[in-house]
């Protein structure tokens, strides 16, 4: 029986250099894009995992005091929330996907012009338009039915 | 009434809705599934631009048809599924797989949950995943474990023959587990040795986690292929590192601060537990990153060395508290027999010295010194 | 017509379990036979090892009780060794023991038992503002807005209209047994998933004490979860300030949800199935060993449940128990698969014997030989005579013995329904028995939980005792018992300890007390009792009412039914396979 | 956990202790049985006693006089890197001492496994280093029999696999500390047999010259 | 006279065996298994020094011994995995052992594991003795021992006529067969032929200490070349002459002369070569002169000469009284220095232990005589003087070879022409 768990002495967990180690990666994906962008608009992101790094929490919040934080900021609810924001660099996203119990699932950076969770998919957009009928219809409809309400009062 | 409501459900091909439409008639929007697929893709440590293939694929894919066989288990590999955070069980059965046939869970018992097992294989043979958790006993024609009349082998044999794949959920599944401990009263036996002509996935863990086994169900269901597995048969994403590697106590190791009792001041300050038996270093899974039940803990985080669990044969590897460094035969009395062999050894070669020397020194006897008169010059 | 019922495999349980039952020609059972079909024989495995290692092999008994024949072993291994552990220790294993209750309780509740009252199907027709309505008439519990019902209803519908049921595949929907109204059944729905999502958060309890649930690791001798003397960071184990806070934040949920959904719904479903307290009795004898011991010691005095025997109904005598008297408890195998040498007399467990002997038919077979050996499962009985075991045992001990809370919550409960004491003898009985129990067992949580945390602050962080670890401390011969009531019931491990190895292990599970098959003087079992009480099929082909007593129990094992009339001749062969 | 590591801590270290034992006590028994005809003269007198004389002989020896100091410096200082480095790696290392706490039963307090695994690799380079010196040596190379070469191989294959082992390199972990126990399993069998029982014998005939050369007085 | 000691012929290695099985079942068994063949002992060996061939590393001449002990004594045996001993390995130690190898013990000094080297070899000289395997000169001269007493040829009657000339040249007495004496002397027969006037100093100095002490004519020569060509009966012979002698005439005491392995011999193997413990006690000279000194009853002159003072092997570093050597020095020699590697760790002379016996290794001797020569030179003096007529006659034999311009002197000699006589 020795002491209770005393107040708080945080153990230093030393920075692995991995952080700093990534950035020479970002900047060849990010010239590379840049190089395709001369010949045209396109569609190309490139991923680099942050959990599948063997980086330490600290190792991630070093890298994302090194990125910074840009000008777009994104919330994307779908099954629980997404963080999306662009850092100081442009082209160099930062993507985190949490769970509905808020739990980190996914942990990316993203370079892209846009990273492809922000942008409209195809199929949903064909839904949408048919969606969008299907409102139109409706208030037509509820229009029709309210005003003939209306009219009856 | 009854009929009625079957006849409701009773579904045919071309009515099928691919899971995309499904999903989207759910509300559920491509950017889900998106998300979706990049956490089965950093889950199972592939390239984050997977996440789009396996989006794709999803989307055109319907939902899969999985059979959960139940034989010679403990039913702790269906507990573990249903801790399952991300995703969850009822995420997977109710918007990525049909679990179209598990004595745990499912409604009916008896001639019904039979039925609906050969309604499934029939409307998607070929294409269901068979999940089979317990091991299957082979001696006296499997007899030691029975379901519905027939033996677990019967089934088995029946409801492989036209399966896409089989994952053998658990380390009795897929090695044969505890009943297969010595003395393996029943000859138990993990799928892989009956089942010769199928891709067979082992996930193995007593029980494996829960995201082990939905992560590598909506593998199977994403990219609608076998991962890439190690020696063992076992997914490379989950079971590539040993937990030792991974192991948040690993720098204890390293500066040698490890806890010698359970409760010492090592233990409580997390020390490795190295030299209380932890088998980490010769288990290859990920309960060191992945963690269990929505990442709170794991074995070694609650005190307790890991228990090899995801290994063939883990139960027969001496005891738990073993440190592995140590031999697993007693070496007591063995030292001890050879102490007194050696010990008797010895004393038969010294006799033996002894008498040959005595017969040297009797051959060969050192004459007795001539006594030469001095003084008379023999010049 | 007298018809023979064959259901197998009975799902929602644990493991294999075939009962034959024979019916008379309005379809009421006349004879049940229950029977276990897997066998493994761990029993067999766990000679000659390590005592230490023992709880690994015996807690994988079973996955669904995961947490108590590991505990069980570990209490045999500290009796036969005179082994004490530390307060901290115990408690922890009655918070854990505790959450197992709770958890297990509630998972049996909704995912294994549910089913058998709640069709799914009619859901889809069920309003949702007013299930809304109904779902905040009985409780405060914040998941019951129209939308929220509404979503469930829609989730429900997708999956039936994709025409892949999955596990809901080939229901008895639209079985004149099923009362409830559609919003009742939508309800008890939207609380199905809910309740998949609270047990994966409370199950975290084991995770922070035990490092994962299933099977959480134990420890002879104490608890292998030291108080971290380090606030985080990486030294830090799960047992922290943090993990502390969070193992309080789980029992809140804990009594919260069952507060809030689970003793409602019991009360709002059974409401509806006020016939089913007359039903499915079983044997009338009731047996508890006692648990939940407030200190180190394991004065039975100080157990918040009692031990001791009921016989007959009667509550007013307690019969005490002696798990070491050979006279006592005995296990019989006259119709079971295993060979005693020697005749087939029953034997105390610390005697017990494992020697598998199948002597059933071939597989596949349609039925078995009910005058021969039937079952993996053996005879225990005490005294010679048959007990239920599990939650009912426990309530009515507690009820019996006269402990207020339990009084205060059963009179409240059978008042609410409209039921005498009577009512609790029987298959819902025994179903509502396990929900009163989860409250007085969550309740008593916290006050552990409290007394832990007030002993850390107070230094005492020792949860492990070293007195004992190295088997060169042993005594050449030991024998002891571990027992523990497990959410199914009264558990006994035995254990037999020669030269620092296991000579002999035997488990007595509440199963086998419950389970197994007749004795040697064709006494019957609960389970075959209880099928034996009034129950007539609606339809042979759809043995709903079987499911319903069987699953009250919440079986541990893999089971079937037959169904042949008194004469044992067989006629007619209800579809198995 | 591959087979072969079931049968490295099993059968294996069974054996092979059991060899060990053996044959250490065959050896050293048997010396201590061999029959003495020495008949001692009387000691040179006020010399110290034999005890005194056979421990301090066992101390001193291990630094050679000044006078041999400048020529032997290489085999003193590798000799010294190596056999602390090889107490260090041996006694040192938890898992080692949980290996010994097992047989003995009783342990001791390790050392940082990093701090063991400097030592690991010294003692590695020493011996390889030892091992060079006797190739390129004539005196080393005309005294050298099989026996040394064995002795010295079979004591570079524990340190180096046990080097891999805890390193991580190479093969799977399970495998590298299989092979490393095999690898001590062959030194402990051949250990009895060969040159490597000085490690016993040094104190055996440390001791006797000691108290002879104090029994005639010779202050070394 | 019949000599009933034939020397053994023809050759036979398996007697070498025998021998060595008989000799290894003593106190050298711990030897032979400790080797490690580091080494070390190479540069601590005068022979391999001055020709750098590995071949006189003293480990190496431990092989054929080690070798047939292993043979008998290796549980492996039984296996047949020990090679035996062949003929053409015992010729090739024979050069070794007899005449690659002093005795002088300095190897055992450096060696890590104490292994004591130069008993090893004497053993292995008397199974190769036993086998037929010796130098031809070393045998004559121990066989000289048994026919005329002594390897010198220095019969009872040559003895006689020697020391009536020594008494007479040193003007002092030498008592013969003393009844009565307490002292008996010994001489070495090296002294009486080649080196008189030491045993002159010797007994003018015994007189003028007033020693009771004689000289027996039944047992009188001092060396054991029986003991150094390997032949345990001459060398018991020998000893056994001194014992019986010494014991007749009742003397409490026995002073060895100028000679290091007759002391080394006698002192410390004596009784076991009689296989009893001996009636008296044995002192060399420089001892017993210590003792006279302690006692009061010599004193000397001191002496402005500066030298050096050469350690004989067998007094100092194997026969423990390097520091009587010195006592008597004390204040006697102001002047005197030391070498820089001296007393018991000092290099031998090179003829130690029988070589000097042998003509083969004349050139050897020489070559080795020049690291005593620079160990002299390096002290600034230019004499050294020596407390064993083997090593005088060794190095004598050098610096007239090498025509060196230093010189060798005798320690009792120097203390007798500085006595203080009353």
């Amino acid at each position: 029986m020795t002491k209770a768990p005393s107040s708080c002495h945080e153990n230093d967990v030393p920075l692995t250099g991995l952080s700093i180690a990534l950035l020479p990666e970002i900047i060849a994906h990010l010239q590379d894009l840049a190089e395709k962008l001369k010949k045209g608009p396109v569609f190309a992101q490139e991923i680099i995992s942050l959990r599948g790094l063997p980086m330490t929490r600290e190792d991630i919040e070093d890298l994302d005091k090194h990125l910074g934080h840009g000008e777009v900021n994104a919330k994307v609810e779908v099954a629980g929330n997404s963080d999306v924001w662009e850092t100081s660099y442009s082209g160099v996203w930062r993507v985190r996907h949490f769970g509905t119990d808020d739990r980190i699932l996914v942990d990316d950076i993203v370079i892209a012009v846009i990273p492809e969770i922000l942008m409209a998919h195809k199929d949903d957009i064909s839904a949408s338009v048919l969606r969008m009928n299907d409102t139109i219809l409706n208030l037509q409809q509820d229009g029709i039915a309210s005003n003939q309400t209306k009219s009856l009062d | 009434m009854a009929k009625l409501f079957k006849n409701m459900f009773a579904t045919s091909e071309s009515t099928a809705l691919t899971l995309g439409e499904e999903l989207a008639q759910k509300g559920v929007s491509r950017r889900q599934i998106l998300k979706f697929s990049s956490y089965v893709a950093a889950l199972m440590a592939l390239p984050a631009s997977y996440s789009t293939a396996i989006a794709e694929s999803l989307s055109k894919a319907r939902r899969q048809s999985v059979i959960w066989l139940s034989f010679q288990e403990c039913t702790g590999c269906t507990e573990s599924i249903t801790r399952s955070f991300s995703p969850s069980l009822e995420d997977l059965i109710f918007d990525f797989i049909s679990l179209d046939y598990s004595e745990a869970l499912m409604n009916v018992s008896g001639s019904a949950a039979e039925a609906a097992r050969k309604q499934a294989m029939e409307e998607n043979k070929g294409k269901y995943i068979v999940v089979v958790e317990g091991s299957i006993p082979l001696d006296k024609d499997g007899i030691y474990s029975v379901s519905g009349g027939h033996t677990n082998l019967d089934v088995l044999k029946e409801v492989a023959k036209d399966a896409m794949a089989i994952i053998s959920m658990g380390t009795c599944a897929s090695f044969g587990g505890i009943p297969a401990a010595h003395p393996n009263p029943t000859g138990a036996v993990g799928v892989h040795e009956i089942i010769k002509d199928k891709p067979i996935i082992n996930v193995p863990g007593c029980p494996p986690i829960p995201e082990v086994m939905t992560g590598t169900i909506a593998f199977l269901l994403s990219l609608g292929k076998i991962p890439e597995l190690d020696h063992l048969g076992r997914p490379k994403a989950f079971y590539g590192d040993n937990i030792h590697d991974r192991c948040y106590r690993r720098p204890f190791y390293e500066r040698g601060e490890f806890a010698n009792s359970f409760d010492d001041e090592g233990a409580r300050k997390g020390y490795c537990l190295f030299n209380l038996g932890c088998k980490g270093p010769v288990t290859y899974n990920a309960c060191a990153t992945i963690k269990w039940n929505g990442g709170v803990s794991f074995p070694i985080q609650s005190g307790h060395g890991c228990l090899g669990c995801s290994e063939p044969g883990f139960w027969d590897k001496g005891s738990f508290y073993s440190p592995l460094s140590t031999p697993t035969s007693g070496l007591g009395k063995a030292a001890m027999g050879a102490a007194a062999v050696g010990t008797a050894g010895a004393v038969v070669a010294s006799l033996v010295q002894r008498k040959r020397r005595e017969n040297i020194l009797k051959a060969a006897a050192v004459p007795k010194p001539t006594e030469t008169k001095l003084g008379a010059d023999d010049e | 017509m007298n018809q023979r019922v064959v259901v197998d495999p009975i799902t929602r349980i644990e493991g294999h379990l075939r009962i034959e039952a024979e019916t008379d020609a309005n379809g009421k059972i006349a004879q049940a036979y229950s029977s276990g079909t897997m066998v493994r024989g761990i029993e067999l495995i766990l000679r000659g090892r390590d005592p230490r290692d023992a709880w690994a092999f015996a807690q994988r008994i079973c996955g669904v009780c995961t947490l108590v024949h590991g505990l069980a072993s570990v209490r045999a291994v500290e009796d036969a060794l005179k082994y004490d552990i530390p307060a901290n220790a115990q408690l922890i294993r009655n918070i854990m023991i505790g959450a197992q209750y709770v958890h297990d309780h509630v998972m049996h509740f909704y995912h294994l038992h549910a089913l058998d009252w709640v069709d799914v199907v009619s859901a889809l027709k069920a309003d949702p503002a007013a299930t809304s309505t109904l779902a905040q008439s009985i409780s405060n519990y914040r998941n019951s807005s129209p939308g929220y019902f509404s979503d469930v209803q829609k989730r429900v519908k997708g999956l039936v209209d994709s025409g892949q049921l999955g596990i809901f595949a080939n229901g008895f929907y639209g079985h004149p047994e099923f009362k409830l109204p559609p919003e009742a059944n939508l309800m008890a729905v939207a609380h199905y998933l809910d309740a998949l999502a609270w047990q994966r958060e409370v199950v975290k309890l084991h995770a922070i004490f035990g490092g994962k649930n299933p099977h959480p690791n134990f420890l002879v001798g104490g608890m292998p979860t030291p108080i971290s003397s380090a606030s985080g960071g990486a030294a830090a184990t799960s047992l922290s300030i943090v993990g502390l806070s969070q193992i309080r934040e789980i029992i809140v949920k804990m009594q919260d949800f069952v507060n809030q959904v689970y003793v409602p719904d019991t009360i709002a479903i059974a409401s509806f199935y006020k016939d089913w307290f007359k039903r499915g009795e079983g044997v009338g004898n009731f047996m508890t060993c006692g648990d939940f011991p407030s200190d180190g010691s394991k004065d039975k005095a100080k157990l918040l449940i009692p031990s001791g025997v009921i016989l007959n109904r009667d509550l007013s005598h307690i019969e005490p128990l002696d798990l070491n008297d050979p006279s006592q408890v005995q296990e019989f195998v006259d119709h079971s698969w295993y060979d005693y040498e020697g005749d087939k007399k029953g034997l105390h467990p610390y005697d017990g014997q494992t020697n598998l002997n199948y002597t059933g038919p071939e597989a596949p077979y349609a039925q078995l030989d009910i005058d021969k050996e039937y079952s993996w499962l053996k005879s225990p009985r005490w005294r010679g005579k048959p007990v239920e075991v599990g939650p009912l045992a426990r309530v009515l001990m507690l009820y019996a013995s006269g402990h207020e809370p339990t009084k205060e919550i059963a009179n409240a409960t059978l008042s609410k329904l409209g039921l005498p004491i009577e009512a609790m003898f029987s298959t819902l009985g025994r179903t509502a028995s396990r929900t009163l129990e989860s409250k007085i067992i969550a309740d008593q949580m916290m006050g552990w939980y409290d007394n832990l945390v007030a002993n850390i602050k107070a230094g005492d962080l020792s949860v492990h005792n070293e007195a004992k670890w190295n088997p060169n401390d042993w005594p050449s011969e030991a024998k002891g018992v571990g027992f523990l009531e497990a959410p199914r019931g009264m558990l006994t491990h035995y254990i037999v300890i020669k030269d620092k190895k296991i000579a002999n292990y035997q488990a007595v599970v509440p199963s086998t007390w419950n389970a197994g098959p007749r004795d040697g003087n064709g006494g019957v079992g609960p389970y075959e009792a209880a099928l034996m009480d009034n129950h007539t099929l609606f339809d042979p082909k759809q043995p709903l009412e079987i499911q319903r007593t069987i699953h009250s129990f919440d079986p541990c094992l893999a089971c079937a039914v037959h169904v042949s009339d008194p004469d044992g001749e067989e006629l007619v062969q209800i579809k198995i396979q | 956990m591959s087979d072969l590591l079931d049968f490295a801590r099993g059968p294996a270290l069974q054996v092979s202790v059991m060899i060990f034992i053996f044959g250490v006590l065959y050896r050293l028994i048997s010396l201590f049985l061999t029959p003495k005809n020495f008949i001692a003269s009387p000691a040179r007198e006020n010399v110290k006693g034999a005890f005194g004389a056979g421990v301090g002989e066992i101390v001193r020896r291990m630094i050679p006089d000044k006078e041999y100091m400048r020529k032997e410096m290489f085999a003193f200082l590798n000799g010294w890197a190596f056999h602390i480095g090889l107490a260090i790696t041996v006694f040192g290392l938890a898992g080692h001492i949980m290996f010994f706490k097992k047989i003995l039963g009783f342990g001791w307090w390790n050392l940082p496994s990093n701090f063991v695994m400097l030592a690991g690799v010294i003692t590695l380079f020493s011996l390889i280093a030892s091992l060079a010196h006797r190739l390129t040596d004539p005196v080393l190379r005309k005294l050298s029999t099989l026996d040394d070469y064995l002795s010295g191989g079979l004591t570079v294959l524990p340190v180096a696999t046990g080097l891999l082992a805890t390193m991580h390199l190479g093969l799977r972990y399970e495998t590298l500390i299989a092979i490393h126990i095999l690898s001590v399993c062959i030194f402990l069998i051949y250990f009895p047999f060969g040159k490597l029982m000085h490690a016993f014998l040094v104190f055996v005939t440390r001791a006797k010259t000691g108290v002879e050369m104090a029994r005639k007085g010779v202050k070394l | 006279m019949e000599n009933n000691n034939p020397t053994p012929k023809p050759k036979d290695a398996s007697k070498a065996v025998e021998k060595f099985l008989v000799s290894s079942a003593s106190q050298l068994a711990p030897y032979l298994e400790a080797c490690i063949h580091c080494g070390q002992c190479a540069h601590a060996c005068h022979f391999y020094e001055v020709t750098q061939d590995p071949k006189y590393t003293p480990a190496y001449k431990l092989f054929p011994m080690t070798k047939a002990y292993r043979r008998s004594k290796n549980p492996l045996n039984w296996l047949g995995m020990i090679p035996t001993l062949e003929e053409d390995e015992i010729a090739e130690w024979q050069d070794l052992v007899f005449n690659g190898c002093t005795m002088c013990g300095r190897c055992t000094n450096v060696c890590p594991m104490g292994i004591d080297v130069a008993q090893i070899v004497g053993a292995t000289r008397q199974a190769l003795t036993a086998a037929g395997y010796y130098p031809e000169d070393l045998m004559a001269a121990a066989e000289n021992v048994v026919q005329h007493g002594s390897p010198l040829k220095v019969s009872t009657s040559v003895l006689e006529d020697r020391l009536e000339w020594i008494a007479d040249e040193s003007e002092t007495d030498i008592p013969l067969d003393k009844k009565g004496a307490e002292v008996m002397f010994t001489i070495s027969s090296i002294e009486l032929m080649k080196y008189p006037d030491s045993v002159g100093a010797m007994a003018k100095m015994l007189n003028a200490a007033g020693v009771n002490w004689t000289i027996s004519t039944k047992g009188y020569e001092s060396t054991n070349f029986g003991y150094l060509a390997g032949r345990p009966d001459i060398a018991k012979l020998g000893t056994s002459r001194l014992v019986n002698a010494a014991e007749e005439l009742g003397v409490k005491e026995l002073i060895i002369p100028e000679c290091g392995h007759a002391y080394s011999v006698l002192r410390w193997n004596g009784a076991n070569i009689m296989g009893r413990p001996l009636g008296f006690k044995v002192y060399h000279i420089t001892e017993y002169l210590a003792k006279l000194k302690r006692e009061g009853k010599l004193k000397f002159k001191s002496i402005e000469t500066a030298f050096t003072y050469h350690d004989p092997c067998q007094i100092s570093r194997r026969g423990g009284a390097a520091d009587d050597a010195r006592y008597l020095l004390e204040g006697f020699a102001p002047n005197f220095v030391e070498m820089k590697v001296t007393g018991n760790q000092n290099w031998c002379c090179g003829g130690g232990g029988g070589v000097q016996a042998m003509n083969k290794y004349r050139d050897m001797r020489i070559n080795v005589f020049k690291i005593k020569a620079k160990q002299v030179e390096e002290t600034g003096t230019n004499t050294m003087i020596s407390a064993c007529a083997n090593c005088r006659l060794t190095m004598d034999e050098s610096i007239a070879e090498l025509k060196w311009g230093g010189k060798l002197d005798s320690l009792v000699e120097i203390l007798a022409d500085n006595l203080i006589e009353d």
